[in-house]
C-alpha cells in the first residue's frame, strides 16, 4: 500500500488483530458477567460490578502497570497463563489483552442495559414451553439482545482500537510486536515534524472504525428490526 | 388423571387460598376479574413459587412446599397459553408454533402440525413476525404454539377472549378433542358461559382468591345458587345419535327415543353426540302446545324444582331422551302449578341451539 | 540478530537515525521501543526482553542497576542536553535570562509550558533552573504542565502558550518555535543521558551500544540537538 | 356528529379498503379476525398513516391525504382504548388515568373521575404499578383512562373483551351515557353480539379489509344474510315504560297496550327503556298459546319473511308494542303456514331477556 | 484529612467537581443525540454517529490534541466560548470538557439502547390522549430510560474520574487547576519510588468511583423495578 509504510502498515494490521481478538474473547465473559449482573442476586455482586468497573475509573496507565505486574513474565497470573501456553508479555496477545481489560467494562453495560430491558414473561414463556434455563438464555434472551450485543462489541472494538495507555504501559511499545496504531502516532508526535504522519495513521484508524460502526449500525438495526417486526 | 390444587399465596391486597382435586378433563377456573385466575395457574405452571401448596396430576407432583419439592417449570411439560400471548417477538410465526417441540421429549405425543394450524387459521402468517400480527392472531398463534408444545397439561388463560364467534367454534372442538381422546388434563379460565358450558368436566369458582364453589361442571351448572357465569350457563347435557340429516338444512337427532331437530351439524349420520340444552331457552307447558314453531317438544315429569334469590327457578325435568334443565320465572311456575312429579312438555326452540353447543363426544359425569 | 532497544521517547529521531546506519553497517536489526523511562524501566524490571536501556534520567537506570538488572560496567553517560527558553517564531527579541528578568510580564498573563516539575527530567530541570534565577515563585502558578517535554513543545507551537521551557534538541527541531533564551548549564543539574545493556543483552547490543558511543553516532546526535557528556 | 371515514391502506398480505359515513353514536365495527379492524382504527387515531384516505368528524377533519392535511394524534383530542392496554408501566394506576387529564384543554368537558373509577371498580388500584394488575384490572384502568382524558372521539378496541359478564354489565351503560348524552362519538369494535346489540347505532360489518355491509345497527342486525355477529345477534329493539316493579322480582313493562315481563331491572317506574329482543328468543304460534311458562305474549301480524342460505328464516311481526323479529325455522314456517298479513302472537320467556339487553335511552333508529 | 495531603486533596476534590460536571453538562447532549440517532431517520445520521464515538476510537493524546486546536486560546472555539465568559484553557473547565467529550460516547450509547428498548406504542399511547412530542418524551420516554440514563451517568463519571490522557495533552497539569487524581497518580508513577503515593490515590479514586457506582445500582435499580412493577 503506496499511502502508509511497512510500519504502518504492520501497526494497522496489528490493531486490527488486537481489536478484533480482544472483542471476541472478551464477548462471553461479558455476556455472562452482564447476565449474572442484570439476573441474579448474589453476596459480592457489588464487588464484581465494581472489578467489572475498575478499567474505567482507573488511570489507564494504573491499569497498565496492574497488568504488568499481574501477567509480566514474572507476574502470578502471567505464569499461569504461560504454563497454558498463552504468552502475553510484550507480545500481540498482551496488547489484545490490555485492550480487552479495558473495553471490557463498556461491553457489560451495554449487554447489561440490553437484558435487562428484555421482558422476563417471554424467558418464562420459553421455560413453560420444556426450555432448560441455558436454552432459553439461547433461545430467547441471547437473540433479543443482539442490538446490545453489537452495540457492545463496537464499542469494545473501537475502544481497543484507540487503547494506548494501558497497552503501552502493559507491553511497550514495539514496532510489529506490540505498536498498535494509537502507540504509532504517539510515536510520531513524539518526533518532530511527524504531525502529517501522525494524521494519517489517525485518520486511518477513523476510517477503520467508521467502518466497523457502519456495519454494527447495520447489524444492529436490522436485528431491533426483527424483533420490532418491521 | 386428577389434577390436585392447592395453593396459598400471599399478595398485597389478597390472599389466595384454595384447594381443589380436579377429575380428569377440563377444570374451569371461573372468578370475576382480579379474583386470581391466573394467579392460581401461575403457580401450576411453576412461574410463580406460592407459600404453601402442592399441585400434582395423579402421582406426577409438580411441586410442593412442604416437601420442598419444586419441579423447575421447563420439566413440567405445559401448554400454557397465557393471558397476554407472550409471543416471542425475534421468531417467525412458524418458529414460534416449533418452540415447544425443540424441546419435547423423544417419544411424546405430537400433534398434527398441518392440522393444527389449520384449526386455527394461521397458515397464511407462519413467515411473519408476531409484530405484524393482529391481536386475534397473536392469540390464534399462542394457542397453536401451546397445543404443538406435546404438553402433559395445558394451561389455558382465556384464550378464545380475542376471537370472533365462528373462529371460536372452529377451535373449541380441539380442546374438546385433547379432553376426550388424548386426556390431556386441561385447566382453563374463561368468562365465557359458552365455553364453560361446552368444556367444562369440573368447575371451580373463585371469588377473591377462594374457592365459593367447586363440583362437576352439570352440577355447579345447574345450581342457580352459584351459576357462576351468570345464570345464562345453566343448562342439561343431552346424549343423542344424529338420525337423518334433512334437506331443508335441518339435523335430525335421536335421543332415547325422542326426536330433537338442530340446524344442521357437521357430524355424520349414525354418530353420536352431545347436546347441550341451556335452562333459560326451554319452556314448559303443561299441555302438549299446539301451532307453536318450536319443533322440538319433549314430555317429561318434573324432578326438582329449585329457585334460587331472584324471580327464576330451575325445573329439571325427566324426558325419555334424557334430564333437562328449564329456567323460568317462578310466577309462570306457580301459574303452571308445577310440582314434582307432574308430567310436561319441555318446549325447545330449533334454532336456540347453537352449533357450538353440540361436542362430538362422551365425557364423563355428562349425563 | 535484532537488537530491542528501550529509549526514552524524546531519543526517537536521533536513534532511529543512528539505528539507521548501524543496520547497514552490521547487517544486525534494531527495533527500539520508545516510551517514558519510567515505563521502560518498570518494564525492564517486570522481565521485558530489552537488550538495551537509554533513559533520560538518571535515577531510573539507578533504580535498574541497583536490581542487577542492567550490567553496571556498561553503563555509560551517553548524552547530554541543554535548557532553552522557547516562544512562537518571530515573537520577539532573544533575551538573557538573569534574577531580574520579568518572566512573568513576557508571559502576558499566558502560560509557561514545561514538561511535569517533579516527575519528567525536562521539568526537573527546568524547575531547579528557574529556582536558580528566583523566577519559579513569579511563574508557579501559571506553569502547565504537559506529560513530556514534546508535548510541552506542543503547547507553544500551537499557540497555546506564549512561552516554554524545553531541551535544545526539541526547540531546533520545531521551527514553529524559536530559541528566546538558554539556560545556562550550572542553573541545574547536569542533563545526562545514561545508557546499559541489560544482563540479558547478546553481543550485538553490546556492538549497537559502542556504536551509540562511536563518531558517526555522535555526529547525529549533535546534529540533532544534543550535546555529548563532558563537553 | 357524524363520524365519516375514508381509508385505503396496503397491508403486506391484505389490502384494507373502506369508506363509510357513520351516523351520531356508536358505530360497531365487526369482523373476524384479521379483517383489519384496528387497522382502521389506528388510522382514525393517527398512530397509522394510511396510502390514502380522510377522516373528519363533521367538518373536523383529521386528515385527509389528498389536501395533505394531517392532524398530529396528539390533536386529535382522543380516547383510545387499545386492544392491548398500552398502560404507562412507570405510572401508577392513579397516574395513568389522569395523564389524559394533563394535556386536555381548559374548557374541556371533565368525566367524573370518582365515577368512572367507582363504575371500574379499580378504586383500590390506584397506587399500584400496571405490572401488578389482573388482565381484566389491566384492561378496565386502560378503558378509565381513556374516559378521563375528555375526549372529542372515543375508539374502543374490544374494550370489554377480558372482562366477566357482570363487570361488562356495569361498564355498558357508561357507553351508552357516552353516547346519548354526552354525545361522543365512538367507534368500537367487538365480536360480542350482545354489545353490538345493545350499543350499535350503526354497523360496519367488514370482511378482509372490505366494507360487506353497512348500515343502522337495527337494519343490519335484522339481516340474517349477514348478521355480523351471528344469528344470534339479529333482534329487535321495542321502545317501553316501566310499569311496575312485581314483589316476585319482576318487573312490568308497557309497550304500546302490551304488557312486557322482565327479570327485575333497575330503571324507575314511568322511566322509559329500550329492549332488545333477540329473534333467536322469539317463538311464533298461531293461536293464542294456552299452559306455556312464558310470561310475554304479543299478538301482531307477520310483516315480512325473509330467508337465507340457512335452514332458518326471520319473520317480522308488527305488535302493538312495536316490531318483533323472530328467527324460526323455515320448517316450522310452513308448518304454522306463516304468510304476510296473517295474524300470530310471539312468545317471548321472560328470562331469555338479559339484563345487558336493556338500554336506558332512546336511539335514533331504534324503532 | 490526615492520609492525604493537601495537594492530593485538592487534586481529588477538583477531581470530583470534574466529574460531575462533565457528567452533567453533557447529559443533555447525550440524551438529545441518542434520541435523534435511536429515534430520527435524517441525512448525515452515519456522520453523527460517527463523530460522537470519535473520542472513543481516537488515541486520547490526539482527542486532547484536537480539542486543544479547537478550544485553547488561539482556536476558533476557544475564542467563542471566551466570549461567553468562559474560559477552559488551562482550566478546570478545560478538564470538564475533555473529561465530558471522552465519556459522550459512552454515555450515549447507554441512553440510546434504552431509548431503542422502549416500546414505541406506548409513546403513541401518550401521543393518543394528546400529549405533544416533547411531553411524551418527558412524560413517557424519560422515566422509561431512567436505568439507562443512571448507566450512562454512572460510566461517565467513572470515565471522568478516570480521563488521564486528553486532559493533560488539552489542559496540561496544574496543580489546584487542573490536575485531576489520575494526572497526580501519573506524576507519582514518573520518579522512582513514587508507587505508594501513587497507589494511595488509586484507592481513593476507587473508593469515590465504587460509592457512584454503587448509588447508581440503587438508583437504577428503583428506577427499573418501579417500571417492573415490584
Ligand atoms: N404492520 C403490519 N404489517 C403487515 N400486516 C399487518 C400489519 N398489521 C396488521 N397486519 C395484518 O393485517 C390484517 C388486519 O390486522 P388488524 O390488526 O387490523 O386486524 P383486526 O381486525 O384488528 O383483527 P383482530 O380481531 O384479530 O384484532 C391482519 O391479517 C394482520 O396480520
Ligand atoms: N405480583 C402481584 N403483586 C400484587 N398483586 C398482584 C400481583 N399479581 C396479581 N395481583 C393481584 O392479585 C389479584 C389476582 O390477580 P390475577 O391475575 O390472578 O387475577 P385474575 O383472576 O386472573 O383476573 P383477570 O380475569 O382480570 O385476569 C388481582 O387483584 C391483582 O391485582
Ligand atoms: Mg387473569
Ligand atoms: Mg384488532
Amino acid at each position: 500500500m503506496g499511502w502508509l509504510g511497512p510500519e504502518e502498515w504492520s501497526a494497522l494490521m496489528l490493531s486490527l488483530r488486537v481489536a478484533f481478538w480482544a472483542t471476541l474473547v472478551s464477548m462471553p465473559f461479558a455476556v455472562f458477567v452482564a447476565y449474572a449482573l442484570a439476573r441474579w442476586q448474589f453476596p459480592g455482586r457489588s464487588v464484581v460490578n465494581g472489578l467489572v468497573h475498575l478499567p474505567l475509573i482507573l488511570p489507564p496507565v494504573v491499569t497498565g502497570y496492574l497488568l504488568l505486574l499481574g501477567f509480566g513474565t514474572q507476574g502470578p497470573l502471567g505464569g499461569l497463563l504461560a504454563k497454558a501456553g498463552i504468552v502475553v508479555a510484550f507480545r500481540w496477545t498482551g496488547a489484545a489483552l490490555a485492550a480487552g481489560v479495558m473495553a471490557f467494562p463498556l461491553m457489560v453495560r451495554a449487554i447489561r442495559l440490553s437484558i435487562e430491558a428484555v421482558d422476563p414473561r417471554l424467558e418464562q414463556a420459553g421455560a413453560s414451553l420444556g426450555a432448560p434455563r441455558v436454552m432459553v438464555f439461547l433461545t430467547v434472551t441471547l437473540p433479543m439482545i443482539l442490538p446490545g450485543l453489537v452495540a457492545g462489541a463496537v464499542l469494545a472494538f473501537a475502544k481497543a482500537m484507540g487503547e494506548f495507555g494501558a497497552t503501552i504501559t502493559f507491553v511497550s511499545n514495539i514496532p510489529g510486536q506490540t505498536q498498535t496504531l494509537p502507540l504509532a502516532v504517539h510515536s510520531f508526535l513524539q518526533v518532530p515534524g511527524g504531525e502529517p504522519a501522525a494524521m494519517r495513521l489517525v485518520i486511518v484508524s477513523i476510517g477503520v472504525a467508521m467502518g466497523a460502526l457502519l456495519l454494527s449500525e447495520f447489524v444492529g438495526r436490522r436485528a431491533a428490526a426483527r424483533v420490532a417486526g418491521t | 388423571m386428577t389434577l390436585s390444587v392447592r395453593v396459598s399465596h400471599r399478595l398485597p391486597g389478597m390472599d389466595i387460598k384454595v384447594a381443589f382435586d380436579a377429575p380428569p378433563g377440563v377444570t374451569v377456573l371461573f372468578g370475576r376479574s382480579g379474583s386470581g385466575k391466573t394467579t392460581i395457574v401461575n403457580a401450576v405452571a411453576g412461574l410463580l413459587k406460592p407459600d404453601a401448596g402442592r399441585v400434582a396430576v395423579d402421582d406426577w407432583v409438580l411441586f410442593d412446599t412442604e416437601k420442598g419439592h419444586w419441579l423447575p417449570p421447563y420439566r413440567r411439560r405445559l401448554g400454557y397459553i397465557f393471558q397476554e400471548g407472550r409471543l416471542f417477538p425475534h421468531l417467525t410465526v412458524s418458529q414460534n408454533l416449533s418452540y415447544g417441540s425443540w424441546f419435547a421429549p423423544r417419544g411424546a405425543r405430537r400433534e398434527n402440525r398441518g392440522k393444527v394450524i389449520e384449526m386455527l387459521g394461521i397458515g397464511h402468517l407462519l413467515d411473519r413476525r408476531p409484530a405484524l400480527l393482529s391481536g386475534g392472531e397473536k392469540q390464534r398463534v399462542a394457542i397453536g404454539r401451546a397445543l404443538l408444545a406435546s404438553p402433559r397439561l395445558i394451561l389455558a388463560d382465556e384464550p378464545l377472549a380475542a376471537l370472533d364467534d365462528a373462529r371460536k367454534a372452529e377451535i373449541l372442538p380441539y380442546f374438546e378433542r385433547l379432553r376426550d381422546e388424548v386426556s390431556v388434563p386441561i385447566l382453563y379460565v374463561t368468562h365465557s358461559a359458552a365455553e364453560v358450558a361446552r368444556l367444562a368436566t369440573s368447575v371451580v369458582a373463585l371469588q377473591s382468591g377462594q374457592v365459593e364453589r367447586h363440583g362437576p361442571a352439570a352440577e355447579v351448572l345447574s345450581d342457580p345458587s352459584v351459576a357462576p357465569a351468570g345464570v345464562r350457563a345453566v343448562g342439561a347435557v343431552l346424549q343423542a345419535r344424529v338420525h337423518t340429516h334433512h334437506p331443508d338444512g335441518l339435523t335430525e337427532l335421536e335421543a332415547g327415543g325422542d326426536r330433537l331437530f338442530l340446524p344442521r351439524i357437521p357430524h355424520r349420520e349414525g354418530e353420536s353426540v352431545r347436546v347441550r340444552i341451556a335452562a333459560q331457552e326451554v319452556m314448559l307447558a303443561d299441555r302438549e302446545p299446539q301451532g307453536l314453531s318450536a319443533l322440538n317438544v319433549l314430555k317429561g315429569t318434573v324432578l326438582a324444582i329449585r329457585s334460587g334469590e331472584g324471580p327464576g327457578a330451575i325445573v329439571s325435568v325427566q324426558t325419555r331422551a334424557g334430564m333437562v334443565l328449564a329456567r323460568i320465572t317462578r310466577r309462570s311456575a306457580e301459574a303452571l302449578g308445577l310440582r314434582e312429579g307432574m308430567e310436561c312438555y319441555a318446549v325447545v326452540k330449533t334454532v336456540a341451539i347453537a352449533p357450538e353447543d353440540i361436542g362430538g363426544h362422551v365425557i364423563e359425569g355428562s349425563k | 540478530e535484532e537488537v530491542l532497544v528501550f529509549a526514552a521517547a524524546s531519543l526517537e529521531t536521533a536513534l532511529e537515525l543512528a539505528a539507521e546506519e548501524f543496520e547497514a553497517d552490521t547487517g544486525h536489526e534494531v527495533t527500539a521501543s520508545y516510551a517514558g523511562s519510567s515505563v521502560l524501566a518498570r518494564q525492564i524490571q517486570a522481565g521485558a526482553p530489552a537488550d538495551l536501556f537509554l533513559s533520560a534520567n538518571q535515577e531510573w537506570m539507578d533504580v535498574l542497576e541497583a536490581a542487577g538488572l542492567v550490567a553496571a560496567e556498561t553503563r555509560v553517560d551517553l548524552l547530554g542536553n541543554s535548557l532553552v527558553l522557547i516562544g512562537r517564531s518571530g515573537g520577539g527579541a532573544p533575551v538573557v535570562i538573569s534574577p531580574g528578568f520579568d518572566l512573568a510580564e513576557r508571559l502576558e498573563g499566558g502560560a509557561l509550558a514545561m514538561a511535569l516539575v517533579d516527575a519528567v527530567p525536562a521539568g526537573i530541570y527546568g524547575k531547579a533552573a528557574l529556582r536558580k534565577f528566583g523566577l519559579w515563585e513569579q511563574v508557579a502558578g501559571s506553569v502547565a504542565q504537559a506529560v513530556n517535554v514534546r508535548a510541552a513543545l506542543a503547547l507553544v507551537s500551537s499557540g497555546a502558550a506564549p512561552l516554554g521551557i524545553v531541551y535544545a534538541s526539541d526547540a531546533m527541531a520545531d521551527d514553529r518555535v524559536q530559541v528566546i533564551a538558554r539556560f545556562p548549564g550550572d542553573s541545574h543539574a547536569p542533563i545526562v543521558y545514561p545508557a546499559a545493556a541489560t544482563v540479558t543483552a547478546d553481543d550485538a547490543a553490546l556492538d549497537f551500544l559502542s556504536f551509540l558511543q562511536g563518531d558517526a553516532a555522535r555526529r547525529i546526535f549533535v546534529e540533532q540537538g544534543f550535546t555529548l557528556p563532558g563537553e
